[in-house]
């Protein structure tokens, strides 16, 4: 419908989006070809594809693509998992449910900083840590976990902080499934489990893409985690894409690796987008 | 009226004067600075028309903070907390104004060489030191005691790992030996950088190419690999320097090496449940004593797009001054006086007895030379770091592989044959290699 | 009373395609005039184009080409609000956050009346409608017969021009639909106003509508009025869409026989000599294929006329639905379907073979090819 | 009777249980700030509680201006991103084209854009603007990084809305702002207010823009707990009291709307 009213008012709303969204990544797209590192202005000029190849050459760039990957399938797998099994039990009445439903979204409010720091040093520390207290008290060597098993710390951490997102949107889906609908089945003799599957799951399907949208938004460039946990090791065991372009490039002020870095990203995330589209055409579009 | 005009133009002048000029700062959250905090509202005091702000944030936001904010020119800070390693990279491009006119009540002769010297570039000083560190070994005197065990005043490397394999006592917690294993070009290469250079390597040759995969690295590396996974604790490539503070001064490390101004905190009883118990030795060698040890430094420096830049200086003045020092001892006591600036403060017989650390440190301070740090002549400056602006990535990298090899993910000359990589491709990146 | 007239000259209405190409003409260059004060139907199966003709009346739609004049002024490119019409929506379309007079008084406050004067249209209307005892309700907490009065409502305090319904009832129970479908002609009656009602139903059609028009595929096959359209189909596409059970349409071809012409369905089974009444228009037709329409209620076991009675059709009852005061009846002759409707009742047994008088005066004869009646 | 009385039971032990161990970080933090530096070393339960970290706090940072900040930032972020998102998703959703589906992933697609890689040109511009250390700018940055969120999310609950509601305003006299404003908004309202709890939540807790971009007049709590956080991990106590404080106003709100993010929630995207 083409009224020249309706196009002139959202006219700059449109376009101010466009622009917003637009000259950042312009900006980037530019300094991903120029020699540019802040620190060595004596190094300039177009430099072609040499940024890119410098990230491409680097020995951490195939690792830091399976880890960044590794990473968000885990934690969606884990908060889905859980969040599901979560909205299940708390969708039944229970003694003081609703406190408990607030002790469970809690761990969303928390800046990601403060969690890894208490993480890091109050739970999974070998030495200090609750765990290694615990282990120590029934007589087990404790886990040097950020060593030993770091991708499965920086996934516990990541999880924590996105389960109570998973379980919220979750839980609220499980609450507003049809009464009618679960009675039906009931009558029609339909198990717990079975409930379970062919009802309660079917009309998550939304819910669970809105979930996986969101969380891989804003896994794909997960950094503050990593960098105050692991800072990417040991070795690259626990680099991602992010953590990478922010070694590479911004740790040494080389804004054109950065840039590239973050072209790169941007490919990355439109490939991640056109396989999530297939998964969650559906919900994207906002039918049922 | 003539008069009444002088009169106003006083007014109107001394009212300019007393405008307040607002210095904005960019510090570091440790302890020292805290304190420096706490004890500036006297600088205020002595003059009203300066108002510092301050903006404390943890060392590697500071860090980039202050990088981008110098390097761009956007002039939001006045002064800034500076390492030794990034003033003459800074300053070379022209990003710091110079200190200079500094009265001779400061004593800048006072302050020690290896600093002054590291802190300037083409002779001209540019940032005040307000602490530094050199790098020496700590031991439990009280665990060599019962093992019949004493230390050498200059320590070998293999005399450590003697010691260490008679102390470790698993089964009571307590490990012969803890280092850094945090990976970062700050953290766990500032002690391999030294480690490296004693075992007679080096980062680079004068022409630029990479040394990582000599056997001097190899030597150093599987030394220390081998040390930490029979002796060290548990977790080791978490471990920075303020965990390994935590651990010894929770008792349950026997030795560390590291910086000089852990001293203070493992000699403080309201810190530490070691202090009185530790000896203290220079750090250890293996081959040549060239490069044992390190030299940091954190300074103020004076970005040149800064606003109020002769009060920023001012201020810089007041706390790195004898009198600062004297302040902060009388508020909190000479143990913990910001360390490593003075020879008057190590000649100070209160610091010295309140300091049982004061004299290896002191030796420590005098004899890192940044500027010819290995065995072998190199075309950089630094000991435990390569003063190009390339190094905090790649070193960072390296400091990543090698805790990799720590972790046992990699073995050391994987690990090594990575990191050598990396260095090539810096140097190519940055145009060293001619 | 202003003008309430609405005028239509070649409306198209063609929509883009995902490049932006035309790719889908609803409505192919219609021409309509409806007087000041008719209540005029638009009725056709769906996707005829009724509903975005109203649509495009209302401004809701933007128009291809052509000309809609109401109150003899172009409105192309006037706004909705500024045409002088209600809207009345098949989903209500009442807003869930406001209360009933809220979503009563919502167009008369964007329109910046004196609070007094929309009290007292609001007041006046929820009067008339019966809703003077909900004004302080949600809707979600009306039933659905209140919320259509509602929507109502909203659309009378405009006091529009035209009154646009978009087939307001089909959300409603049987019952319901009957009882709204009176209140809306009662409201026709008393305020004389032009209405422009689109429905699918034949029946609210033929009961509501001054005149009827029916669509078909973007293209208006007929206007009249209800009787009319009813006695005198133009087409067999009207044919078979008004009356219920609807009439029955059989294939078959013209041929010659003795001195008449007879129509020989495809079948061959069903064959009825012509009238002579029918003789003139259908002897350009002979050897062409025709379609024979009788409705329902033109079949009878007792002759009711003396033409076309000569050979009563004897067919087998499949099935039969009383309804009291008629009965319908499913017959078949050979592979033939047909329906017929006696009047009064009757009781037939499936399996039962009855005998049918055809009333030859009552029947149409359409051109296969055209579609269009022959017999006018 | 009796084994559905006993299974939930269970299932109260259950849910408890749960609630517990993944609130146990929190509760720990909470513990710990109040207590004394050398105590929070020490697993156990039973210490002296004391305040002085919370002492300590207060007097080394200005807590209120950065709680300000924060909130400034938070709000005014979330405002502006719906005044710009709430049209684009309006006409998204009732006038969509054949680019609406592929425009929107795109914009999702840029979100996921790490900011490491496009801090410095983010900074050069902020630079040329006079916008380092100002509250609009990090509005302006926040909103930037929202909007596709808000959009997206203000799409689906728009497209929960009738067009013929829509269009019925519009034969009533309403123009795209007052649609927008009188009928879409409201209609929408539990969920566009669910959504504005998420970006708030999102702009409260964003540490890198806000660490990079302020230093002192606009700088919110992240900054904050920037000067008591250290990879290391010093000063437990004081870190714990600072963040306690941090996350506390954020937290309490969160509590108190909870209600409110499930049925909006429920109310679009994930019905």
């Amino acid at each position: 419908m083409k009224r020249p009213i309706r196009t002139l008012l959202q006219a700059p709303s449109v376009g101010l989006l466009f622009l917003w969204m637009i000259v950042p990544l312009a900006m980037t797209i530019y300094f991903s070809f120029i020699r540019y590192n802040l620190l060595n202005p004596d190094v300039h000029g177009f430099a072609g594809f040499q940024n890119y190849q410098f990230l491409w050459e680097d020995p951490a760039f195939v690792p830091a693509l399976i880890n960044t990957l590794a990473l968000i399938g885990s934690v969606l797998i884990v908060t889905i998992v859980l969040g599901t099994l979560l909205a299940v039990l708390y969708e039944r009445r229970f003694f003081g449910r609703n406190v408990a439903t607030l002790l469970v979204i809690a761990p969303f409010f928390v800046m990601p900083t403060v969690s890894a720091l208490v993480w890091k040093n109050m739970i999974l520390h070998p030495v200090y840590g609750l765990l290694a207290h615990a282990f120590f008290a029934v007589g087990l060597t404790p886990i040097d976990w950020f060593g030993r098993f770091p991708m499965v710390s920086v996934i516990m951490i990541l999880s924590w902080e996105w389960l109570p997102f998973a379980f919220l949107i979750l839980y609220t889906s499980i609450k507003s499934l049809d009464r009618e609908q679960r009675e039906a089945a009931l009558i029609d003799g339909a198990k717990p489990v079975q409930m379970f599957f062919h009802i309660t799951l079917p009309h998550l399907k939304r819910a669970i893409g809105v979930v996986i949208m969101i969380e891989t938004i804003f896994l794909l460039s997960v950094f503050a985690e990593i960098y105050t946990t692991t800072s990417g090791g040991p070795g690259t065991a626990t680099t991602n894409l992010a953590y990478l372009v922010y070694s590479q490039g911004l740790q040494q002020f080389d804004i054109g690796i950065a840039s590239a870095g973050g072209i790169l990203a941007v490919v990355m995330a439109n490939v991640v987008a056109f396989f999530l589209v297939r998964i969650l055409a559906r919900s994207l579009k906002g039918n049922t | 009226m003539k008069k009444c005009l002088i009169l106003l133009t006083v007014l109107v002048t001394s009212i300019c004067a007393f405008a307040a000029q607002t210095v904005t700062i960019a510090a570091v959250n440790n302890p020292a600075m805290i304190e420096l905090k706490r004890l500036s509202p006297k600088f205020e005091a002595q003059n009203p028309d300066i108002k510092l702000n301050w903006v404390i944030v943890e060392e590697n936001i500071l860090r980039q903070r202050v990088t981008t904010d110098v390097s761009t020119g956007s002039g939001q800070f006045d002064l800034v907390f500076l390492g030794l390693y990034e003033t003459p990279i800074f300053a070379k491009r022209g990003w710091l104004k110079e200190i200079k006119d500094i009265p001779a009540s400061y004593d800048v002769e006072d302050v020690f060489k290896s600093l002054r010297d590291g802190l300037s570039y083409d002779g001209k000083l540019y940032a005040l030191p307000f602490y530094g560190e050199s790098s020496m070994l700590m031991y439990r005197k009280d665990l060599f005691a019962a093992k019949g065990l004493t230390m050498p005043e200059q320590p070998t490397y293999e005399d450590i790992k003697k010691f260490a394999a008679a102390l470790t006592d698993k089964s009571a917690g307590i490990y012969g030996i803890t280092l850094r294993g945090k990976p970062g070009w700050g953290e766990n290469m500032a002690f391999i950088g030294t480690l490296v250079n004693t075992f007679g390597g080096s980062w680079f040759n004068m022409k630029w190419q990479p040394q990582i995969d000599t056997p001097e690295w190899t030597a150093a590396i599987t030394y220390y690999v081998d040390l930490m996974k029979n002796y060290g604790p548990p977790g080791a490539t978490a471990n920075g320097f303020n965990e390994n503070l935590t651990l010894f001064a929770s008792g349950k490390a026997a030795m560390w090496i590291d910086a000089t101004v852990a001293a203070g905190s493992i000699s403080d009883p309201k810190e530490s449940q070691v202090a009185g118990k530790v000896g203290f030795a220079n750090a250890p060698i293996a081959k040549t004593p060239k490069g044992s040890h390190w030299l940091w430094s954190w300074a103020f420096a004076i970005p040149a797009k800064a606003k109020s830049a002769d009060a920023a200086q001012k201020f810089a003045l007041w706390a790195t001054s004898k009198d600062y020092i004297q302040m902060a001892a009388a508020d909190t006591g000479w143990a913990t006086v910001p360390p490593g600036t003075r020879k008057s403060t190590y000649e100070n017989a209160d610091y010295q007895k309140a300091s049982p650390f004061a004299a290896v440190s002191l030796k420590s301070l005098q004899t890192a030379d940044p500027t010819d740090p290995c065995a072998k002549p190199v075309p950089y400056h630094g000991i435990q770091l390569v003063g190009i602006p390339e190094f905090q990535s790649f070193g960072t990298v390296v400091g990543q592989n090698i805790a990799g090899a720590l972790a046992g993910n990699e073995s050391v000359a994987q690990a090594l044959k990575m990191s050598q990589a990396a260095a090539a491709r810096a140097a190519r990146q940055g145009g060293y290699q001619k | 009373m202003s003008d309430g007239s609405v005028k239509i000259k070649n409306l198209v209405k063609t929509y883009a395609n995902e490049h932006g190409h035309p790719a889908f003409t609803a409505v192919k260059g219609i021409d309509l005039e409806i007087k000041d004060g008719e209540f005029m139907v638009l009725v056709g199966p769906s996707g005829c184009g009724k509903t975005t003709t109203l649509r495009m009346i209302a401004g809701l739609e933007s128009i291809t080409s052509g000309t809609i004049e109401i109150g003899g002024k172009v409105v192309n490119d006037v706004e909705p609000k500024d045409r002088g019409i209600a809207m009345v929506f098949q989903n209500y379309a009442l807003y869930p956050h406001m209360t009933v007079f809220e979503n009563m008084a919502f167009g008369l406050k964007l329109a910046k009346k004196s609070k007094d004067d929309i009290r007292d249209a609001v007041t006046r209307a929820a009067k008339a409608l019966d809703l003077d005892q909900l004004l302080h309700r949600k809707p979600q907490t009306l039933s659905g017969g209140q919320r259509q009065r509602v929507a109502l409502g909203r659309a009378i305090v405009r006091n529009p021009k035209v009154f646009l319904f978009d087939e307001p009832l089909s959300n409603l129970d049987a019952k319901m639909r009957v009882q709204m479908r009176t209140e809306i002609s009662r409201l026709h009656a008393v305020l004389r106003t032009t209405m422009i009602y689109v429905t699918h139903d034949q029946v609210e059609a033929m009961t509501m509508g001054d005149r009827i028009c029916v669509m078909r595929a973007g293209v208006i096959m007929q206007v009249a009025d209800p009787l009319t359209l009813y006695r005198q189909p133009q087409n067999v596409f009207v044919a078979g869409f008004i009356g219920s059970p609807p009439m029955n349409l059989l294939n078959g071809v013209v041929k010659r026989s003795g001195c008449g012409l007879e129509f020989v369905d495809e079948t061959g089974a069903f064959i009825v000599p012509l009238p002579s009444r029918l003789e003139k228009f259908a002897e350009p037709f002979v050897g062409r294929k025709i379609i024979f329409g009788a409705r329902p209620e033109h079949l009878s076991p007792t002759p009711t006329s003396d033409v076309g009675t000569q050979k009563p059709l004897t067919m087998t009852i499949e099935l039969a639905e009383p309804l009291g005061s008629e009965t319908i009846l499913y017959l078949k002759s050979g592979a033939r379907q047909i329906v017929a409707r006696h009047i009064g009742e009757q009781h037939c047994q499936p399996g039962q073979t009855v005998a049918l008088h055809l009333n030859m005066e009552k029947v149409h004869l359409f051109d296969a090819e055209t579609g269009n009646v022959i017999n006018a | 009777m009796e084994s559905s009385r006993s299974r939930s039971w269970l299932f109260g032990i259950i849910g408890w249980l749960v609630a517990i161990v993944l609130f146990f970080p929190i509760f720990w933090v909470a513990i710990t700030a109040f207590k004394t530096e050398q105590a929070a070393y020490s697993p156990s339960l039973i210490f002296s509680p004391t305040l002085e970290s919370f002492h300590e706090v207060f007097a080394r940072s200005n807590y209120v201006g950065f709680a300000l900040n924060s909130i400034y930032i938070a709000l005014g972020s979330t405002l502006l991103c719906f005044i710009i998102a709430i049209p684009a998703a309006y006409r998204m959703a009732f006038f969509p084209s054949a680019k609406t589906q592929s425009t929107l992933l795109w914009m999702l697609s840029t979100k996921m854009m790490p900011a490491v890689g496009v801090l410095l040109p983010i900074y050069l511009l902020f630079k040329s603007a006079g916008l380092l250390d100002s509250v609009w700018g990090l509005i302006g940055i926040y909103t930037l990084i929202n909007l596709p969120i808000a959009i997206w999310m203000s799409y689906t609950y728009f497209r929960e809305v009738p067009s013929a509601i829509l269009e019925a305003a519009r034969v009533d006299g309403a123009g795209i702002m007052s649609q927008i404003w009188h009928v879409l908004t409201p209609m929408a309202l539990p969920g566009i207010s669910s959504t504005a709890l998420l970006l708030i939540i999102l702009s409260w807790n964003e540490a890198f823009w806000s660490i990079n971009l302020t230093s002192s007049h606009a700088a919110p709590l992240t900054v904050f707990i920037a000067s008591y956080s250290s990879p290391e991990g010093l000063f437990w106590a004081k870190l714990s009291a600072a963040s306690l404080l941090a996350v506390a106003p954020i937290m309490v709100m969160g509590w108190l709307t909870q209600k409110q993010l499930v049925s909006g929630l429920t109310f679009g995207a994930v019905k």
